[in-house]
């Protein structure tokens, strides 16, 4: 097969779409002017941010606001400068503002993003009470212990939408209706779910929802946190007072505009867009498995994004796998501890139960709209390869 | 983290990767939980020359390609020359390695002193006198 | 005079210069890779944004690592998400983290931004004391109160280096040697200063500064601190460990590096650029101060930044004044509190002693490289015949 | 903060700026401390009816607007009816106010109640029993 240049690495980032690049571009160039700015430049810029935000509260089917002339309509969207920022001003913006009423414990997952895991180990050395919960093999949270740890203390539970290593969807909704069931709030990162999956934070009952732009075409260094009406939380930046003063600091309006642009076109075309990756995701695995022997899928194969493949593969690491998938021309991911240099795989991969031996062996391929069915073969045929050869170096390795 | 020309070099086209059927000196130290083991076969002459080495080794990048490396800097060599072989030699010849790979270099060493000590035991030597330990290295190592 | 549009509010914002659109655009479209990846496409993405970092750490005079290799070099260099991300992690950063060594007391100034002061604020109801020095009438700290205030309590001086509004720079050098003098450390916003004025951060004995891209003509959304290295600071964004773990969140990499293009670009051409904009802004300032009775200038009329004309024009208001300047194709500010809604006109401008009702009708002017002589001359002309005007509807106005 | 077509409208082209010579009823409220001020004055005919109304005003853009509608609003009506007008009518009538705003249109209210009672005043009546209050508005209003 003739050497190509495969991006599976979706879900690290994706490449901006021409919809956003030209979405953004007149915003970057002609139309300068500061949404705070009296001004007619300054006022368009500000109306063409409130456009945006509608867009993105539609996707999400937030409430709209009553009043169309209301300053900051709708209010429920914040823009932040990415997804972790998001987290960070959902979980510490929560905890230390109002409307924890003075509750101490958070619940979250063992396999959540480090934006939120390392949000809740701050605040467990500022004497917050925090419950990572297990996940079983193929990912899904323990809702069992879930309903044993809520009390009348939890103050929020956040739970990611879907995992950004194997993709594994967790049940939202049963989730929402156990932290209501005590007054808590409910959090989901959605980074990775949104423009991927359907999502409804009313139906849904999500009071809180991080997103981040680049995930779904839009540009890098942007991202929202939906924050249901009445929630008050502790600002993130304090300053000028965008963004309802959580967010301050002169308003990224290209980036927002593009998010916007990205999101809307993600969202009309959800099912058409994401039946067509999904069905390359399946040939992906399908060939994957069938061509490695001693490999493994990670995941829950069903409830999962419609783009994530993730594997192990036995007495093989990742590091050089990737490594290699790239000198052919392929972009992937691995979980493995040498990958990071820090000692042990990756905190998913462990919480799923696999041995730390296997999963060094990891890897995860994520796909986009822009790949095809030739790109799959390729990668399908290469990864093959490179396992095949990584394997004949490996002390481990015994045919 | 950023590996060096030298490095990727070394990885993607390792020297000596294999086994040698009748070697007289086999090293192996790691271990799969630590998600790296390296193993080094030695073909020793009469006059105590490396006339052949190979190695096999499952890890990331860097221990692949200091594994391929100190393999490359010892072939030819006598053992006493072999011994004098540290981790920062082979580093230093790969042009360098992140700070966070550095460990997985003294895995080259190691593998390499063992190897020289299943040869010497083989020979009815102890080892232990001549490299000042028993190169029982294959304890999972520790990072740097 | 023809009608024409004049962008007289390049404090507020700069339009992005084609340099750095064209500097950012091949990381928008084309290498699309997060830095954070093993393969060639993110490796080259992260080295540029090292590159964007020595850029930046050049103009500013840091000291430059001294491993070229080094992972994140130069790590003094630290990307944020605009010039309020910096300021808020300087100053709770720097307060919480293990470098404040259990000190407890700030010095700030009465008119800095609202990302400084704010978050001073918020601090003091932590239990943290501030000083908030006085300034005199053209805007210059109280030297001798910042030398009684310091003690061996004091952790942060935080004082800006040029005013937002009325463009006063500040002695940072004396203000670093009184700091440094008990121990303490000093931190500058520096946001308006960078690109419009010398800054060497050794030679000032600086040891934080915010910056932000869109006050010299780079891209909103995108910010810097810097840190003197052995500087700890507690994270503004815990995830991911981007930025040295401090402000986490997949790298804005087009951002980042049209930052770098655009503060290049403004350094390097510094005198020549900045010599240009202040002969434009003395002829604006003295234009309008012989054409208007009745008004004065704010501001130190000599140590101020080279394209800020501030004035207060007795019995208008400002936001009418903002609004018919639009009119005609003026952009510009006030800090009227009618424009902000607040019962009271700009904390600045109180801070140097404007009584009320003539703070009502400030104006401020701020040029940029791209206006003209001509510009200048409309503006004046402009302005004049507005203040007539608007004088002419007033009850306070009695010829 | 967003102002309608017709608040830019009314700011840019007020209606009855200036002073009427003979005004047989003028009222001033605010202060310039608060950086609102409004000076109405009205020609009301020995029937009754406001025949002519002039402003001026010192405030922002939402302040002048206001001014223009309301003496827009009340030119050619009666006294009786001029009273009858709200803030909130003349917010309305300008396509709405941003809620910031709102507080400027109070003091076109009661600038013209001011404006009424000097009339009544002059005419020798106690505007107290006819408006209700004196209509001392003149002190610095509240925002609401
Ligand atoms: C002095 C000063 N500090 C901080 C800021 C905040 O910068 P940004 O709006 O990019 O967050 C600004 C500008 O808005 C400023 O003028
Ligand atoms: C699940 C999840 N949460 C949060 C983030 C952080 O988003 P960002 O890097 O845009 O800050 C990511 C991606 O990096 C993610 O996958
Ligand atoms: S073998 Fe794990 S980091 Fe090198
Ligand atoms: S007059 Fe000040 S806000 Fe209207």
């Amino acid at each position: 097969m003739e050497k190509r240049f495969v991006y599976a690495d979706n879900a690290a980032t994706t490449p901006l779409s021409e919809i956003a690049f030209n979405a953004m571009k007149p915003w970057l160039t002609e139309h300068y002017g500061n949404p705070s700015s009296l001004y007619r430049m300054g006022r368009e810029a500000k109306e063409a941010i409130n456009e945006a935000r509608k867009v993105v509260g539609k996707c999400l089917n937030a409430a709209m606001p009553v009043n169309e002339k209301n300053d900051y309509a709708p209010g429920e969207i914040l823009f932040t400068g990415g997804g972790s920022q998001a987290d960070n001003l959902a979980i510490r913006g929560f905890m230390h503002g109002p409307s924890s009423k003075g509750r101490k414990h958070i619940i979250t997952s063992k396999i959540e993003h480090h934006a939120v895991l390392y949000t809740c180990e701050a605040l467990e050395k500022e004497g917050y009470r925090v419950t990572y919960l297990n996940v079983d093999k193929e990912g899904h949270v323990d809702l069992e212990q879930l309903k044993n740890e809520l009390s009348e203390d939890t103050a929020l539970v956040s739970v990611m939408a879907a995992n950004n290593e194997i993709g594994t969807i967790q049940p939202l909704k049963q989730i929402s209706e156990l932290a209501h069931s005590v007054g808590a709030k409910f959090h989901t990162d959605a980074v990775q779910a949104v423009g991927h999956m359907h999502i409804d934070v009313q139906e849904m009952g999500i009071d809180m929802l991080s997103l981040a732009g680049h995930k779904f075409r839009g540009p890098r260094g942007t991202g929202v946190l939906y924050v249901k009406n009445g929630i008050q939380l502790e600002p993130l930046v304090y300053g000028g007072g965008q963004e309802r003063g959580l967010v301050s600091g002169t308003e990224n309006t290209a980036g927002f505009i593009g998010l916007a642009a990205a999101m809307q076109d993600a969202c009309e075309h959800l099912d058409e867009k994401m039946g067509y990756v999904k069905k390359l995701t399946d040939k992906l695995v399908k060939g994957i498995m069938e061509n490695i022997p001693y490999s493994h899928y990670t995941g829950d194969p069903v409830n999962r994004l419609p783009g994530t493949a993730s594997f192990v593969f036995e007495a093989i690491e990742g590091e050089g796998l990737i490594l290699r998938l790239d000198n052919a021309g392929v972009c992937g991911s691995t979980g493995s501890a040498c990958s990071t240099g820090s000692l042990d795989p990756s905190h998913v991969l462990m919480a799923i139960g696999l041995p730390h031996e296997i999963a060094h062996g990891s890897l995860r391929l994520t796909l986009g709209e822009q790949n095809t069915e030739e790109d799959v073969d390729y990668v399908i045929e290469t990864v093959t390869d490179v396992v095949k050869t990584l394997r004949s170096m490996s002390p481990v390795w015994e045919n | 983290m950023q590996y060096s020309e030298k490095v990727l070099d070394h990885f993607t086209h390792p020297r000596n990767v294999g086994e040698i059927e009748d070697a007289n000196g086999v090293g192996e130290v790691g271990n799969a939980k630590c998600g790296d083991i390296m193993k080094i076969y030695l073909k020793v002459s009469d006059d105590g020359i490396i006339e052949d080495v190979k190695f096999k080794t499952f890890g990331c990048g860097a221990a692949i390609a200091t594994s391929s490396m100190a393999t490359e800097m010892v072939k030819g060599k006598s053992l006493e020359e072999a011994l004098k072989l540290t981790n920062k030699a082979v580093a230093e010849a790969l042009d360098g390695l992140p700070p966070v790979k550095m460990h997985c270099s003294v895995l080259a060493e190691e593998a390499l002193r063992s190897a020289i000590s299943d040869y010497y035991k083989r020979m009815g030597k102890d080892p232990a006198e001549i490299l000042g330990c028993d190169a029982d290295c294959s304890a999972c190592h520790k990072a740097d």
